[in-house]
């Protein structure tokens, strides 16, 4: 990876919103006309609490240079609890990606409810410049052609 | 020589459903894409062939026609795993890949001359339809041929067309059997080894071809013990899970003998004294 | 130490009771200083039964080890208890699997050891190569004696010392039906500073460290199956369909596995070193676990395996828990 | 041809020039001893023990690639062994050399395994005789070999002291003796001799033994033995004990899809001791318990593998012993056996 793949890299992003919340809120970004990095590949999830950490561990090896889980604000679920163990979950998740020399800018999680389009856009911009400033992920990605 | 990992692609000329429910079983006549294969495949009854999609898998399969039907290859396929589920996808002009022919055959031609006896339950009857066809294409060289068959319900019979075609052909005799009673049901209901007792084969100059559930084939060979059938007339194929089919990967042994290799037909004197072949 | 005539005579008790179909402890292994796990069905068998520092086997993982074949018809499952000796370490894999209701304290009959720490075997067969006839191994004061080939030698404690002792924090078994010792207190402690200094290390050189490791894998699956916590029927390292970790070998899926591995025994593992013992490539797993257990402890307030009543870590969440890192 | 000898001060020297070839020699990383490609002399670890992964990956690696496809693509490419070019294994255990021969009978029955084959004839074997044995587990008399063993190898080394003994076995062997004339000198004549004598007392210094004889026929008769429930009653069914073993050849066939359809058939090593190794689509397994692995990993070994191919898929090498975690130990099994 040369020096300047950081300048004109673009980050792939995988982005796994709960159904209820911050797929909405990402929604409602786009039907308000708010523009915002198009390096996000949304996968829609019931609830943040249903990401199992392979499906993070899975992307990071597929390709994505960066995570990020998004739910409800705390007591919002639509669930009840869903986002609570979500968090719990990715805070060791996330520690753990780091202790092993994964920079914790690539996996992120944040709360966007249906109401803020607004706030998803910061989130976004604030996770793709996080992550274009790490580089790309090929620590552990899986090689294209492999003999 | 050719790399004997390395799959021939075939196009599927028809394909249709046996049976129904979640473990159907679907039944693909296919051709060799490349029509130059036909030159070097040489099958005999009973071979079998890795079948599968690059991507998703292999499995290994009897090849369910005779070598007497010429122009296609017809495998009969239950729905199970991950394979099978993707390959009961297929249809007519879709495409997978073959290769083989694997494994030994049936004896065919030590067995001029005899009676044969087949006795099939369920998908069980896919490796006895080769020996079937074959005799009924060589029809002189044999003597009588008598099918038994059974299956839990008439709807799970495979290949009833044929069964029926063969009924009245007559040149060989056909029972059927379904194992609970239905309506309009004009053959026998009950579990294919009591069909066996009723039929009594007699074992003079005569093979029994076995196949079906484990459980079937058990008392197969106990009912053909009783009827006076010696361990060398009866024959039956196994199947284990298999990843190479060229007795290389390990698997599917049972005891010293491989499945891939040195089956899939086995006489029952060969496996009688291996208690591994019916675990 | 503990009695070997009372350990047997304990044993010889308790495998006589109707209710315990088998008692699981040590024996002495087939060569050189090894001891392996031995499973007594009758009390004629106990006298094979030992107990030394050379007994390094957490023999909690066999009560979840063992196949669940259909019963076959017209006869009664066997629900006979099993009984298991444990040392402190190994008593909390009990609590931990009680605590998921992996079994219920009924099904166990469990005899505690008080431990005063096991060899490290690789340290001590590395520091007297070649012992083929069976040797003994005893702690005596701050000392392993090593009784071998007719000598006898004597070895300061902290130099054989398997590291999982030198940072134990409960030497005296957590559950136990019957004690076979004195309690012993607590002498050591874990203060992570090799975890610590490894955090600070730059990303680069963590990963550099981690690459070589594990490259070296062969995925040999040992460790998870060594492992007490790692009892699932279903692995998800074994599904075919959806293909979690990949079966070759190479960086990628090595380090998928690792992760998985190491995550699922987040707020579970025990800390009995197990893993790290059996791995043939030498990986460091107890680094990875020992992450778990450190941020475990000062995030949440939580040590696995001490109470068998507490919540499994993951199952549960406090409205309070941090989340400075969420956007 | 006069035998040859290497100084210890050349070998440096001779390993450079054989990383002209793809270079394979032992080398260390932490504790732990693997065979791998190596670029600098300086890497080769030959004052070693035994690896603790048997060199059979070098021929039989544990993932391999059969052939790619592009998924909706009829064209399947299969993968030309030839481009790995000529491999120098160096330093390798006789046991291992010995392993690599043994399982060729399998590879090249029937229907020759391509990959397998193909990368056995470019590979060239320089081995290292076991003046000292390895480990106290070491077994190799007893089934057929020896520490100076010459079966499979294509030069053997022998450490003499100051120099190494070179005995070239094979073509292969005098071709690869060519290309290291510059560093090799002649050998004093009794040097042969001497080594001879070495091998004796080597072999006398291997503690471990096994009588066979009988062993292969009276195993399938101990079918439903109970000796198979004590002996499998501590195992984890994990895949140390085949996984080092190099005579286990036992794989696994799957095919990996990335995101595009750049897809790929390989097989990967597998183990009898897995419980998913036996187990059907459908859900029953032949294999159900670890008894019935272990009986199946003792009798492949000792009965299945030598009624076929008339040896013991055993080399003795004691690796299995060595690294079981529960030290469950071949001998003592077949100890058992031959009690039985």
């Amino acid at each position: 990876m040369g020096d300047n793949t950081k300048t004109d890299f673009e980050p792939n992003i995988v982005a796994f919103l709960c159904n209820w919340c911050s797929y909405a809120g990402a929604d409602l970004a786009g039907t308000s006309r708010i523009h915002y990095p198009p390096n996000v590949r949304v996968i829609r999830v019931m609830c943040s609490g249903r990401v199992n950490p392979l499906f993070v561990m899975n992307a990071l090896q597929q390709g994505a240079d960066g995570v990020l889980i998004s739910g409800c604000h705390p007591g919002d679920c639509h669930y009840m609890q869903g986002n609570y163990y979500a968090r719990r979950r990715f805070n060791l998740m996330r520690n753990f990606l780091e202790y092993l020399g994964v920079e914790p800018e690539r996996v992120r999680m944040s709360w966007v409810s249906a109401s803020e389009g607004a706030k998803w856009k910061e989130v976004i911009e604030e996770v793709t410049e996080g992550v274009r400033t790490v580089g790309p992920m090929d620590k552990f990605k899986r090689r294209q052609l492999n003999w | 020589m050719k790399n004997p990992y390395i799959p021939y692609q075939v196009n599927i000329l028809e394909a249709w459903y046996e049976t129904p429910g979640d473990r159907c079983i679907k039944t693909f006549k296919v051709t060799f894409a490349d029509e130059k294969v036909w030159d070097t495949w040489k099958q005999l009854p009973g071979q079998c062939a890795m079948v599968g999609i690059p991507g998703v898998g292999e499995s290994m399969f009897c090849i369910s026609s005779s070598p007497t039907e010429e122009g296609y290859l017809r495998f009969s396929i239950m729905k199970m795993g991950k394979n099978t589920t993707a390959l009961h996808e297929l249809e007519a002009g879709d495409s997978f890949y073959v290769r083989g022919p694997l494994g030994n055959s049936f004896p065919v031609e030590e067995w001029k001359g005899k009676n044969v006896f087949t006795i099939g339950g369920g998908i069980g009857q896919a490796p006895l339809r080769p020996v079937v066809e074959y005799i009924r294409a060589n029809r002189g060289d044999f003597g009588e041929l008598e099918l038994i068959y059974g299956a839990r319900t008439s709807e799970d019979h495979c290949f009833k067309a044929e069964f029926e075609e063969i009924a009245q052909c007559g040149e060989c005799e056909c029972h059927l059997a379904i194992d609970v009673e239905e309506e309009k049901w004009p053959h026998f209901v009950g579990f294919v080894p009591t069909l066996l007792m009723e039929v009594a084969p007699s074992p003079e100059n005569a093979i029994a071809v076995t196949c079906g559930p484990p459980i079937m084939i058990k008392f197969v060979l106990q009912n053909l013990e009783k009827l006076g059938f010696a361990p060398d007339q009866v024959y039956t194929t196994l199947e284990n899970r298999m990843k190479c089919g060229i007795g290389k990967c390990g698997r599917c042994n049972v005891g010293h003998l491989y499945v891939c290799k040195d089956g899939p037909v086995f006489s029952y004197a060969q496996l009688k004294d291996i208690p591994e072949a019916f675990a | 130490m503990v009695d070997i005539n009372k350990l047997r005579e304990i044993a010889a008790e308790v495998i006589s009771r109707d209710d315990v179909r088998e008692l699981i402890g040590y024996r002495p292994g087939t060569y050189g200083f090894r001891a392996r796990p031995a499973f007594v069905t009758g009390p004629e068998e106990v006298d094979r039964l030992i107990f030394t520092p050379a007994c390094v086997n957490n023999l909690a993982t066999y009560i979840t080890l063992e196949e669940k074949l259909p019963v076959p018809r017209g006869q009664e499952p066997d629900t006979r208890k099993v009984a298991v000796m444990v040392k402190g370490c190994d008593s909390r894999a009990l609590v931990q699997q009680m605590e998921e209701k992996a079994y219920g304290r009924d099904q166990v009959v469990v005899l505690g050891i008080p431990c005063t720490g096991v060899v490290d075997m690789a340290r001590v067969e590395a520091r007297f190569p070649g012992v083929l006839e069976l040797g003994e191994i005893a702690l005596e004061g701050g000392k392993f004696v090593l009784s071998f080939d007719g000598k006898v030698e004597e070895v300061p404690k902290d130099e054989l010392l398997a590291d999982k002792c030198a940072r134990c924090r409960y030497p005296t078994p957590l559950v136990y039906d019957q004690l076979l010792d004195d309690e012993v207190a607590r002498f050591a402690d874990d203060d992570y500073s090799d975890i610590e200094a490894l955090e600070k290390r730059s990303m680069e050189d963590k990963w550099g460290y981690w690459e070589e490791k594990f490259s070296r894998c062969i995925r040999c699956y040992s460790c998870r199956n060594v492992c007490p916590m790692c009892y699932c029927e279903d692995c998800v390292l074994d599904r075919i369909n959806p293909t979690w970790m990949r079966r070759s070998v190479d960086i990628s899926e090595n380090t998928a596995f690792h992760i998985a591995r190491a995550y699922h025994l987040a707020g579970r593992c025990i800390q009995c070193g197990e893993c790290q013992r059996v791995c043939p490539a030498k990986i460091p797993l107890m680094e990875l676990n020992r992450k778990f257990y450190k941020d475990v402890g000062e995030l949440y307030d939580y040590e696995p395996g001490t109470n068998v009543e507490a919540a499994p870590l993951l199952a549960t969440f406090s409205v309070e828990d941090r989340e400075d890192f969420i956007l | 041809m006069a035998v040859k000898k290497l100084s210890k001060e050349k070998i440096g020297e001779a390993l450079k020039e054989l990383s002209k070839f793809r270079l394979i020699a032992p080398a260390r990383s932490d504790e732990v001893v693997i065979f791998k490609e190596i670029a600098d002399p300086e890497e080769a670890y030959l004052d070693y023990g035994n690896s603790t992964v048997p060199p059979k990956k070098v021929v039989f690696p544990q993932t391999e690639t059969l052939f790619r496809f592009m998924v909706g693509n009829p064209e399947l490419e299969e993968k030309n062994v030839e481009e790995e070019g000529t491999t120098v294994i160096f330093g390798l255990r006789p046991c291992d050399a010995r392993a690599m021969a043994i399982v060729e009978k399998l590879f090249s029955w029937d229907y020759d395994d391509p990959y397998f084959l193909k990368r056995r004839e470019l590979t060239t074997l320089v081995g290292m005789a076991c003046v000292e044995p390895p480990s106290v587990n070491c077994f190799c008399p007893s089934v057929g070999g020896g520490p100076f063993g010459k079966e499979g190898l294509d030069l053997l080394l022998t450490d003499m002291g100051d120099y190494y003994l070179v005995q070239s076995l094979t073509d292969k062997g005098k071709k690869l003796e060519e290309t290291l004339a510059s560093q090799l000198e002649d050998a004093a004549g009794g040097d042969e001799k001497k080594a001879e004598g070495m091998a004796a007392e080597a072999e006398g210094k291997i503690r471990r033994s096994i009588k066979t004889e009988g062993i292969p026929e009276k195993l399938p008769g101990l079918w439903e033995n109970d000796l198979w429930k004590k002996v499998s009653a501590a195992c984890l069914g994990c895949g140390i004990c085949t996984f080092l073993c190099p005579t286990c050849h036992c794989f696994d066939i799957q095919d990996e899809v990335e995101e595009l359809g750049d897809g790929r058939r390989c097989r990967m090593w597998d183990s009898c001791m897995f419980s998913e190794y036996s187990l059907h689509a459908s859900g029953h397994n032949p294999r159900p318990t670890r008894r019935e692995r272990t009986r199946n990993r003792i009798s492949h070994k000792y009965s299945y593998y030598p009624s076929r191919f008339d040896v013991i898929a055993c080399v003795g090498c004691g690796r299995c012993i060595n690294l079981c975690p529960v030290n469950i130990d071949i001998l003592d099994i077949l100890e058992q056996v031959v009690d039985a």
